[in-house]
């Protein structure tokens, strides 16, 4: 966990809203882990006030590649960043994803921007892991494929892939899942999590939800990002003990 | 050029420096060491503790405003037990001052408290919260009532003999009244201040944006306020004041010592920077040998009014 | 598709649209109208007017904040009789709603002025300015003493049929009291908020930024504290209340009507954009249309607390 | 008095912190006299929140010119503007200089930045108006000479011209002066505008002050602005009012 200020490498529009960030951060880049999060103060100045939390998508080398869409000021002024502008990052952040050697099938499932975390997951599973990736959106321009392996689409309007929900795609192809040693790994909306952990739970597949909240330091101090234990009435913190957590130990 | 001397005296507690953390924004200390030596902070607020652990006010908890943010934590925290059994031993060798936050429900809860926390050794001073405008029972009640204010500061004065700060609510008419009931309950300093009671609503939902409806306003646009409160309680009352409430730099701190504190807070600008506290002891050192002040503490209600 | 409704009913009075001018913030009209056609705005409250004229406090008048501004202007004005002679034949040609703002440093000055300002046509309500913070007499003092509010408000009620608001001051702990003391006065309305109480001090000179010493906060920074203000009152006194404080775009100000006002009122905003009223209702009406809401009054208090 | 958004023409740093700002502005140019000035929007968003105020330094078919120098985040902001960039700009503002024809010397003073309202002013002059300009800084660096005629130096350190401040200048020169129909125009720190204020008065010659204050709306609406009225004990509004005045009418 550092605070790195590094030059922006590239900045691409890739889809109709979507752009790929690459950031030179040496510190962070060599300690990140997939699923692991940056928070990014995306101006110079106090506006706006708080950093904002982004997955790291990829690590090459020294480089860091994010995959955001413009949501609001904050992404909009991420996305006017140019090769050169300089950017303060605080990173790397949370507990990433548990892809240990036992897995012999990585069922990833991502909701839109829920791609974001898997290039970087995927790049780094063990070569004999086979990866399924199955990624929903509304519509065709909603599908992030980049660094996916063996994709399955859906979108809910038909423009692309099944129609239907990501999970409607999973169930069509369950039977690719060598059941013992299978892994879900899930990024994507609230809805869409709730589902993947009702299929976990019913099917009794390991699953690793990686989910979002709203966030102010992003590293444990402020307890403004809880999510609710599935045990007990306590909370987690996202930021800290999150943002991946075995979908066993959250109630959503 | 005479050595520079940072000391600041808070009633019967020294600080190397007026830097302070406040509390609920830098935890139990662990997290924030990984960017600050906190041996070199002046001293550090502890996230305000209760006898029983609190689990927190239900998602969402915060919503950023303009240079503001609102938070409705709920004062979630381990507890007295767990907070003396895990936390303060690591606290106890960070090398700077530790001050205990209390928030309660009861003139009862603050008392047995600190009671129980006095016998500690590495607690060096309370403050008492009696402002948090985010949880039910308590807080903000005590916060806007002159005679809890002073009742409670009493009672807790009974039970410890160490530095007592009062940490006073901003939303009140007349700041120096609670400030002068502090005083008069034997506190050795008051801090101001805490959040300002604030709300959003989402224009689709129409549903507040934070879960406990109302939170507390906090950051720089909170500041000129912050200035204020603290101005008019070194104009009226005769206390030690520990100033907090948007700082983000060396000038806002500096300001604030101006305007009248002794030693100043730092808060959600330890969420966005949290190397804040060391660049802001930085900033002021050179602001103070580029002025030729040779004691921090001369800066202390050093404001010209003609 | 059915015709959207903007008409809102303050008390007696009723307005085309709930967008409306803040006093102090757009003078007596003439320099907006240069960038509004004041006809399409709901209702124009003009700088508050006192007996005699006032010319107010020496400079510097304000400074900038985070997100927001100081001002102690010091009710500067042209005094009432200028006003009537001077101002009104102005004002009476714009074709919109015109609102007296009154400040006084005494209950008789109020009742004088609204009695003179009764026997004018053009003047359809009166505001009264019960919480300016930036005048030695008068102003803070009356806002900050719920009995002084209410005798206020009856006084002035025994000379007027005209609808009368009661300007509140943010600078207390429980505005919903003070709200409740107006209308038990006989005031028809509140407007909420008026200025935070706030300072800036130079670092180098450790002057006041402004001259007055402390000026009211008002802008963006100041939007989350006066939507608590005005859901408080909602929430807890039945009478309409005009929303002001930090709206910069109609999101904001639907913000608002969701959180309790009835209408509402552009401040700061107007020296930034002198076209925001327009804008705001160009918004607020795309935003009714898409969202299905045929009266725009039904925004008022709509808000989902569960 | 418009609200216009142009395109910035240039941006140059012509001296050590010194930017001149081109912008197309054709409703404001148009009607713009010297001696008035614009209400600039610095930013796209509400950082900073105010508009900041800059006199229109020059003005050539429908490009205006500001000279303006980095003193805070708000000129930080606007010496980054690049070509194309969009700017949102009130204006023409307030009450400029009185250049009748009656003038037979024109006695420009201009302490630093306060050269930036006299390009403008010396284009419209009638030829036959003899102007000397008296530009007087700290240091060489300080000295703006663009635009000018007939110019006399003065610095604090006597890096450029006499050593001495920009008064003594005048002084040394007064000899030029044709004295019946001379007017002074003057713009800079106030201590000067006083100095030159007290000048004048000595010496019964005619004298406009261009003066500044902070400002929140530059329109007249906010009442921020005020200068003291030289009789009475009232003030006069720097925006509506000014920013040039007669020297008679204020007491600085
Ligand atoms: C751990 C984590 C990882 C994330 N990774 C990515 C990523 O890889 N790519 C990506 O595009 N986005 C990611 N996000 C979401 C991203 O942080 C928000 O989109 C961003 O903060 C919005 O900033 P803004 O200023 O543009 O929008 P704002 O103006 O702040 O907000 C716009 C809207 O988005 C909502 N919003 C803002 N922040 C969040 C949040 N943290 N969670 C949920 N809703 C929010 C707001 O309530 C508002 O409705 C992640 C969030 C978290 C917590
Ligand atoms: C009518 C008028 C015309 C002007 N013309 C020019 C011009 O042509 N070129 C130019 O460079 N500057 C000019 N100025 C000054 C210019 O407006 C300020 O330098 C600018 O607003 C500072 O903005 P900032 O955000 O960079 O600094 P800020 O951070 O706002 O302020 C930095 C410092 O400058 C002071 N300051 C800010 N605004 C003013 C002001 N209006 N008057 C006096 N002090 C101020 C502040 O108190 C502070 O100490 C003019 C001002 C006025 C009122
Ligand atoms: C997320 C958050 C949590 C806080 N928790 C506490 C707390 O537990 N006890 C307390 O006394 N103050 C608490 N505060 C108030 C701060 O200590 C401080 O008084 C306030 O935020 C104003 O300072 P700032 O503007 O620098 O943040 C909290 C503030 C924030 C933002
Ligand atoms: C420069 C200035 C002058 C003001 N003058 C008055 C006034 O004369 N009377 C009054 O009732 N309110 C006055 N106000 C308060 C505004 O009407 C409004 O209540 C306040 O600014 C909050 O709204 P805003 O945040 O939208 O500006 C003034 C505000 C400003 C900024
Ligand atoms: S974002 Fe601060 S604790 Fe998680
Ligand atoms: S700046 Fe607003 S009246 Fe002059």
């Amino acid at each position: 966990m550092v605070i790195e200020t590094g030059s922006v490498i590239s900045n691409i529009k890739f889809a109709s809203n979507v752009y790929l960030l690459t950031v030179e951060l040496p510190q962070i880049a060599s300690i990140a882990e997939p699923g692991q999060f940056c928070n990014i103060k995306v101006s110079g100045n106090s506006y706006p006030l708080l950093r904002r939390p982004f997955s790291i998508a990829d690590v090459n080398g020294t480089h860091i590649t994010f995959i955001f869409n413009i949501v609001g000021e904050g992404t909009e002024i991420l996305s006017l960043k140019k090769m050169g502008n300089r950017i303060n990052i605080l990173g790397p952040l949370g507990q990433g994803f548990n892809y240990s050697l036992k897995i012999e099938t990585a069922v990833v499932i991502a909701g839109g921007l829920g791609a974001a975390p898997f290039p970087f997951l995927i790049k780094v599973f063990n070569p004999k892991v086979e990866v399924l990736s199955f990624i929903g959106g509304r519509t065709e321009n909603d599908l992030i494929t980049f660094g996916m392996k063996n994709i399955f689409l859906s979108t809910d309007d038909g423009s692309a892939g099944l129609k239907g929900t990501v999970l409607d795609l999973v169930a069509q192809n369950q039977n690719l899942f060598h059941t013992n040693n299978t892994k879900i790994f899930a990024c994507g909306p609230t809805p869409m999590l709730r589902a993947v952990k009702n299929y976990a739970d019913k099917n009794k597949i390991d699953c690793e939800l990686s989910v979002e909240n709203v966030m102010a330091c992003g590293f444990g101090v402020c307890q403004g990002c809880p999510i609710k234990k599935s045990n007990g009435d306590g909370y987690y913190l996202v930021c800290k003990d999150g943002p991946v957590f075995n979908a066993l130990d959250i109630a959503i | 050029m005479s050595e520079l001397n940072l000391e600041v005296q808070i009633g019967s507690l020294k600080l190397k420096n007026p830097v302070m953390l406040a509390s609920g924004t830098v935890g139990y200390g662990n997290e924030i060491s990984k960017f600050v030596d906190l041996s070199e902070i002046g001293a550090i607020v502890t996230k305000s503790i209760s006898l029983k652990p609190r689990i927190g006010n239900p998602p969402q908890r915060i919503v950023e405003t303009a240079s503001g943010m609102l938070n409705a934590i709920g004062l979630a925290n381990v507890g007295l037990d767990v907070f003396i059994e895990e936390k303060i031993p690591y606290l106890q060798n960070v090398g700077t001052i530790l001050i205990c936050n209390i928030a309660a429900g009861s003139i009862e809860e603050y008392v047995e408290c600190t009671k129980v926390l006095d016998s500690i050794d590495t607690v060096k001073a309370f403050e008492i919260n009696v402002s948090c405008p985010n949880v039910k029972d308590g807080g903000l009640i005590f916060g806007n009532d002159i005679n809890a204010v002073r009742t409670i500061t009493e009672q807790v004065r009974k039970v410890t003999d160490k530095p007592l700060i009062i940490k006073l609510s901003p939303n009140v008419s007349k700041i120096a009244d609670f400030a002068n009931a502090a005083k008069k309950g034997g506190a050795d300093a008051v801090s101001a201040i805490n959040t300002l009671v604030g709300t959003a609503f989402d224009i689709y939902s129409r549903k507040p944006k934070i879960k406990n409806i109302t939170g507390g306003l906090s950051g720089p646009a909170i500041k000129p306020v912050a200035l204020a409160k603290v101005f008019e309680i070194s104009k009226n009352v005769d206390i030690p004041i520990i100033g907090i409430g948007g700082i983000s730099n060396w000038k806002d701190a500096i300001e604030f010592m101006i305007a009248g504190a002794a030693a100043f807070q730092l808060g959600t600008i330890n969420f966005v920077n949290p190397m804040a506290g060391i660049e802001i002891l930085d900033g002021i050192k050179k602001f103070c040998r580029e002025n030729s002040i040779n004691n921090i503490s001369d800066l202390t209600a050093s404001y010209n009014l003609k």
